[in-house]
């Protein structure tokens, strides 16, 4: 029964294996090389803008274009390339950590990459067919309810489906921690990174619902007449920035808190030490995502809400330094007293410190309300939150990359190639960025196509985009060094790093299910304390026994499909009814396989015993 | 396979339990009706202000939803501590949403 | 557990629902779910207390509603509620039969909320002129009534899956927790709409 | 909040920091250069929470660099195995107060500015303008007075003036950064408010700061700070000025005909009727055309002919007139000059 591995078959059997897979460890390559291709296109995205602003009055792209070329940058990193690749981690990572043979609902996986996958392609094809959207990631109403063309209902449709693929992805990993954890792993013995996932699926769980309300009054606007955001009948355009930044505040912390865990899995791994005060880290990581809840209206300071509401958003966001603080400090003190070994997934985590530090601090400086009268849409923010995202989040899956490599893929990075890497990226970076928080102040805007002669904008310009050639340079070298390892390195051994979590017990790729007999957890860092009792592995749990394991099936992919298809029906129909046979027949697809779904049973099959005695995984 | 498996012997203790569950429930369909029945009432007959009214039909509501998640969907049984956590979670929030749009130009 | 078990269990548990992973994994799972439908609603229910005195002209709730149209698809609804509550029990009691007919009478009691539902978009749209697109109060009312709509339906196509698809099987540790999930499902819907009648119909009806 | 402000001045520290942070920028367009209440009071409040920021930063990298430096791992160190602490209460609570404290010492100011910037206007006395956006330009309508201005904004130093903001079509915001913070104006009955109260003369560079359509960065405007005394006179000659007085040379007599025939279904010269393009009573008077180009004839020649190439996205129609046509119209605009107060009286 062992057809789970029916590669090396020729590449029609490979693609095939991808297509219809709900393994996680392979949805999680899915999701990296989906997830990386789209982080290319943002970064080249990034470029062009930078190109643009190289010089005052220039003319390299047109306004418009200008405008889709940010909204086009922004959207796709944000939702197409890092949570994507956070995804990835999540799936590779997870299950693994807690001692689970897969994840709560493997079908459920599956179906949520497919869906984000199709967003996401609905999203670029925009390009390609009449213009991409040009409102902004933002897309305030009513500039986007009223901008001509079919850009925006592109934007509308491709966050609607990926959207729904990121819920279920959320409520997937909720579910797999809190009911498939090992024997012995009790909450406060989960690693951080777990954690930080659980927290960031909370998070999805309660922002993105407000996000898929608020696309679909744009999507009723736009497309059926609807007047939520026309004020001549009555409409109130406010209510959108309330939506999308009850949504949208949570999400930056969707994004960032999965790389706390990864900096904390990192710093105690190479500096050999328990994570400092993993209680506090705990705590600090749940009030985080709390707090994240109430502090949205920061991104409407300038809005006209009043002062009494601006003055509770100000504070409650400045408490949000408390926590994160917290963070920073038990980091720090992770590494006192260790002994530090620099590889490249802890130079990207060192590297991190500052630079998110300032971000963060940035952060406050905006939090004060009123000194964000003057920060508010200009260079300052821009600066802010590249700080934070690329510093923050980026960094962190560049050290979970080159952390977790040999798990996902047998195979250490090279650790040449990764400083070469490093440093042009890092450098690059705050050339890139440092500079834009002096032109914000200095009276420049965000989202302009072009700044004028004479107001002491070039050279700061001309450097920030100089940097950004270094940062793209820093990204080739990094593509080179996956291939060069994947050609050139060894084959890693199970525990490369001297790891301290349960995914280091297992072989590098791991088997296809996991773990052969469920460990027996005993406390945090369950592989170090094993290992400092002189042991080789982990205690098992139970006698070795039949796996259960879930088939694959292709009907996540054709569900999505069809939903790709409707969203292109529900976009021309405004043009000509005739496109609405698309729509029926791309839900008519969709709502078949899911009938489909729920009329065949699955059960899955099992791995007999002896099966497993024979070979370590060579089914 | 069987066709039918309630031929299949059953414990009478957790039969008789199911009972017992089985009566809080009609219970509280009844006080939920009666609830029902006094929000129109409030509001049909106009016999209280609309100040008063308004806070008042709330609450009713309120209460009835709270019979329908701890009796109906059985949040008072144990085993149910995570999405009772989930259920406030998402109460939180809606409770924040809708506080900043009946506010929605502030004061 | 093998597959076997769980397609014919020798003896149905406790709670057939949660006795195996699969089924405590979307117990759990679909709970999680409805916390976030709780926001979903909440939004709506945001953007239509903004809205509901925006009627560019066009009719106000206080004209529009009437009271006994609403009240009468409450009590189908509550009931229906009840009714699902049955068919749980007797899932529960291992009692296949009686749970297809009190599934059955919760089906038909949603269909004929659905059926007053259309009516009462009828009226509205023929009597009042009142349209999705007629103001912002408009589009605020169907989309939000209409999403609990949508539920609903959906809802009912579900439980006439179930209710086909098991016909001939009966209970099993394979589709109970998917019976008692639809009908947490349904409970959702029954308490959205409590909210819904009370903050759309009651208090549009004071004013 | 000057008070407490005062002492804070006197701190060495804050001082250098402000006048590293001076030398940045263009006068009368940068944050760092305040020439206003508002911008003053925001100023401090800058230069407040970067010395907190500073403080922090400065902590977390000595620690930072200690640790790094002095718990690297070395050679023969590979096999060593340092002690597994869980944590330290007395340390947690440190950098969990000592935030706290930071961020009150900046969260009540913060507050305390927020109020005092949202002070309106009680006084029917005070000088009150409308402020309305539309894609790509601002219109400046003065209450009480019957006078409208586009592009450019007459206002007197010292004085405070109340603005309220509303929006034509899509959200813009209102920015004006060596006087004030910037506010958004929004469509519909949303209206915002703010007040103006420039320190010094001079004419400063005001930008559209919510991205409104392609011509977002290209929607500049001015404000034209002059002393009460010109101020008073300005809206005199504002108010007397005769929207059908006859131009003296004769090709501008003829522009003024082919204006009136092509363009004042959109254009208004003096307070009524409002039109759908920019009030042009002063457009002699401007500092720039449509905001971001030198007022020369060729400009204004260019711009009537062709104005998407200047402002992509905009509504003025091309072409609705030859190109002679245009050189005539645009001798007849320049010469619309009300009053002796312009741009270059602000000095
Ligand atoms: C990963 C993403 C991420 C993260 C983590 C953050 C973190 C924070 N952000 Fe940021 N933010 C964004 C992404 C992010 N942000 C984005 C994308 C936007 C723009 C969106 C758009 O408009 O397009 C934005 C915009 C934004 C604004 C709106 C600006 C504007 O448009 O006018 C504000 C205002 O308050 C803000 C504040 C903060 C704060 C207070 C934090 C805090 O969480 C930071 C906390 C961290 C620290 C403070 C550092 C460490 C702490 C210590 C060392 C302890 C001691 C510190 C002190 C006492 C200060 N952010
Ligand atoms: C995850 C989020 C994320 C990330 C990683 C980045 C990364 C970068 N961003 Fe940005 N950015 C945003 C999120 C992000 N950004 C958001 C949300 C906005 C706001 C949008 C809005 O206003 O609506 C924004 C806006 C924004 C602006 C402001 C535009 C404006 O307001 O007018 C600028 C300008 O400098 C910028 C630059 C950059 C640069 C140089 C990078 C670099 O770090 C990128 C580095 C990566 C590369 C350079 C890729 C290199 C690879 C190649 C070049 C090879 C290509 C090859 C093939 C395709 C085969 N970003
Ligand atoms: C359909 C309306 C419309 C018509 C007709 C029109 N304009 Fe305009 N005009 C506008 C708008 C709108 C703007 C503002 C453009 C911007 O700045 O984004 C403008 C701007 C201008 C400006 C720059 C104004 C400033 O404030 O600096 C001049 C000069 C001008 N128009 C002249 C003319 C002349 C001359 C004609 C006739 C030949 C004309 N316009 C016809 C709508 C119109
Ligand atoms: Cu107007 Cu930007
Ligand atoms: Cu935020």
């Amino acid at each position: 029964m062992s057809t789970a591995v029916a590669q090396k078959k020729g590449f029609g059997a490979f693609i095939w294996d991808y297509l219809t897979t709900v393994d996680h460890k392979k949805i999680a390559h899915l999701y990296l090389v989906a997830g990386g291709l789209f982080f290319l296109m943002g970064g080249l995205e990034a470029m062009i803008i930078r190109i643009q602003l190289m010089k005052p009055d220039n003319e390299f792209i047109s306004a418009g274009l200008y405008n889709e070329m940010i909204t086009m940058h922004g959207t796709t990193m944000i939702f197409l390339a890092a949570m994507p690749l956070l995804f990835a981690l999540m799936n590779a990572v997870v299950p693994l950590q807690i001692g689970a043979r897969d994840v709560a609902f493997p079908f459920l996986n599956s179906l949520g990459f497919w869906l984000f996958f199709f967003g996401g392609l609905i999203l670029n094809f925009s390009w390609f067919m009449g213009g991409a959207p040009d409102a902004g990631w933002t897309a305030y109403a009513p500039l986007s309810t009223t901008s001509p063309g079919h850009g925006v209902d592109f934007y509308v449709m491709g966050l609607q489906i990926s959207g729904a693929g990121t819920l279920i992805g959320g409520i997937n990993f909720l579910v797999t921690i809190v009911n498939m954890r090992a024997p012995g792993m009790s909450y406060m013995r989960m690693p951080l990174f777990t954690w930080t996932v659980f927290v960031t699926s909370t998070l999805i769980l309660f922002a993105f619902p407000a996000l898929t309300v608020g696309l679909f009054l744009m999507m009723f606007d736009r497309m059926f007449g609807s007047v939520f955001f026309d004020v001549a009948a009555g409409g109130n355009v406010i209510i959108w920035e309330h939506l999308f930044w009850i949504f949208g505040h949570p999400e930056v912390y969707i994004l960032i808190l999965p790389v706390f865990g990864v900096f904390s899995e990192v710093f105690s791994t190479f500096s050999r030490k328990r994570l400092f005060g993993y209680s506090a880290m705990v705590f600090a990581t749940v009030l985080i995502g709390f707090l994240g809840f109430m502090v949205w209206a920061h991104h409407m300071f300038t809005t006209g809400m009043g002062p009494v509401a601006n003055s509770i958003f100000a504070v409650t966001t400045m408490a949000i330094a408390v926590p994160t603080g917290i963070k920073i400090f038990n980091w720090l003190f992770t590494m006192w007293g260790g002994t530090i070994q620099m590889t490249t997934a802890m130079l990207w985590s060192v590297a991190f410190i500052p630079t998110f530090t300032i971000g963060g601090m940035t952060g406050v400086m905006l939090a004060a309300a009123a000194a964000d009268y003057q920060y508010h849409d200009t260079y300052f923010v821009v600066a802010h939150f590249h700080y934070v995202i690329v510093g923050g989040v980026v960094f962190g899956i560049f050290a979970a990359l080159h952390y977790w490599w040999p798990k996902m893929f047998g195979k250490v990075l090279n650790e040449k190639l990764g400083k070469w890497t490093f440093w042009p990226f890092f450098i690059g970076f705050h050339l890139t960025f440092f500079i834009q928080h002096f032109l914000g102040l200095m009276g420049m805007p965000r989202r302009y196509w072009k700044f004028l002669e004479g107001q002491g904008l070039d050279t700061g310009n001309l450097i920030s985009t100089i940097g950004a050639f270094f940062m793209a340079l820093g990204v080739i070298i990094f593509l080179w060094n996956v291939i060069y390892t994947a050609f050139k390195e060894p084959k890693a051994s199970a525990d490369p790093f001297d790891g301290r979590t349960l995914e280091w017990s297992i072989p590098s790729p791991p088997p296809f299910y996991n773990f052969k007999q469920t460990p027996l957890v005993r406390g945090l860092d369950a592989l170090w304390i094993e290992k400092s009792e002189g042991k080789k592995a982990m205690t098992p749990a139970e006698p070795l026994g039949d796996i259960h394991m879930p088939y694959g099936s292709i009907l996540p992919f054709v569900m999505s499909l069809g939903l790709f298809i409707a969203g292109f029906g529900f976009i021309y129909q405004v043009d000509n009814p005739v496109w609405l046979s698309l729509v029926f027949i791309g839900m008519g697809i969709t709502l078949g396989a899911m009938f489909v779904r729920s009329v065949k049973d699955d059960l899955g099959y099992h791995i007999h015993k002896e099966d497993l005695e024979k070979g370590d995984g060579q089914l | 396979m069987t066709k039918d498996t309630n031929s299949t012997p059953h414990n009478e203790f957790e039969k008789a339990e199911h009972k017992e569950e089985m009566k809080h429930q009609v219970i509280s369909f009844v006080m939920m009706i009666i609830f029902t029945i006094a929000a129109f009432a409030v509001v049909a007959t106009d016999a209280i202000g609309k100040y008063f009214a308004i806070p008042i039909i709330l609450l009713l509501a309120v209460v009835q939803v709270i019979f329908q998640l701890y009796y109906f969907m059985h949040m008072k049984n144990k085993g149910h501590e995570t999405p009772a956590l989930m259920i406030y979670g998402g109460l939180a929030v809606a409770f924040m949403t809708i506080l900043t749009f009946t506010t929605i130009i502030w004061w | 557990m093998s597959n076997e078990d769980i397609l014919n269990p020798k003896q149905m548990p406790h709670e057939p629902e949660k006795a195996t992973l699969e089924g405590k994994n979307k117990f759990l799972g679909f709970w999680f779910f409805l916390g976030g439908e709780t926001v979903l609603f909440a939004s709506l229910f945001g953007t239509f207390l903004a809205l509901k005195d925006s009627t560019a002209g066009g009719p106000g709730t206080e004209e529009l509603f009437g009271l006994e149209l609403v009240f009468v698809m409450t009590m189908l609804l509550l009931t229906s509620s009840l009714t699902s509550v049955y068919a749980m029990y007797h899932m529960k009691n291992n009692n296949f039969s009686k749970m297809m007919v009190w599934l059955g009478v919760t089906v038909a009691l949603g269909f004929s909320f659905l059926g007053f539902e259309l009516y009462e978009f009828y009226h509205y749209i023929h009597e009042y002129e009142f349209t999705f697109r007629s103001s912002a109060l408009g589009s605020a009312f169907y989309t939000l009534v209409g999403f609990h709509g949508g539920h609903v339906l959906f809802g009912l196509l579900w439980i006439v899956t179930l209710m086909a698809r098991n016909a001939k099987r009966g209970l099993n540790l394979y589709n109970a927790p998917k019976f008692y999930v639809a009908s947490l499902y349904w409970h959702f819907i029954d308490v959205v709409w409590v909210f819904i009648f009370t903050v759309v119909y009651l208090m549009g009806k004071v004013g | 909040m000057k008070g407490w402000m005062g002492k804070f001045r006197a701190l060495f520290l804050l001082g250098s920091l402000s006048l590293i942070l001076s030398g940045c920028g263009v006068d009368k367009l940068s944050a760092l250069k305040p020439d206003g209440y508002g911008a003053e009071l925001l100023y401090d409040l800058m230069i407040l929470s970067i010395a907190i920021m500073i403080f922090v930063f400065i902590v977390v990298m000595a620690i930072y660099t200690f640790v790094l430096i002095r718990y690297r791992r070395k050679k023969g160190q590979e096999d060593f195995i340092p002690k597994q602490t869980e944590g330290n209460k007395v340390l947690e609570i440190i950098w969990t107060v000592i935030p706290i404290i930071l961020l009150l010492v900046l969260a009540v100011p913060t507050v305390q500015a927020v109020f005092d910037l949202a002070e309106t206007s009680s006084d029917e006395a005070d000088i009150r303008i409308d402020v309305t956006s539309a894609q790509f330009w601002w219109q400046f309508d003065y209450a009480g007075e019957e006078i409208s201005t586009s592009q450019e904004l007459y206002i007197p130093k010292g004085e405070r003036v109340y603005l309220t903001m509303k929006s034509a079509d899509v959200i813009h915001s209102f920015w004006v950064p060596s006087i004030a913070g910037k506010m958004d104006t929004n469509p519909g009955d949303n209206e915002n408010t703010m007040y103006l109260e420039a320190k010094e003369e001079g004419v400063y560079w005001g930008q559209c700061t919510e991205l409104c359509g392609p011509s977002h960065s290209l929607m500049d405007f001015r404000v034209v700070v002059v002393s009460p005394e010109e101020y008073e006179q300005w809206v005199n000659d504002m108010k007397n000025a005769d929207p059908e007085a006859t131009p003296d040379t004769q090709v501008a007599q003829e522009g003024q005909e082919i204006f009136q025939n092509n363009c004042m279904s959109c254009h208004a010269i003096g307070a009524q009727p409002k039109g759908v393009g920019p009030n042009l009573t002063n457009f002699g008077d401007r500092a720039k055309v449509a905001g971001i180009l030198e007022p020369t004839k060729e400009n204004i020649k260019n711009w009537i002919l062709n104005p998407n190439e200047y402002k992509p996205g905009n509504t003025m129609p091309a072409n609705l007139v030859n190109e002679e046509e245009a050189g005539k119209v645009a001798e007849y605009l320049m010469q619309l000059k009300p009053s002796e107060i312009t741009p270059e009286s602000a000095q």
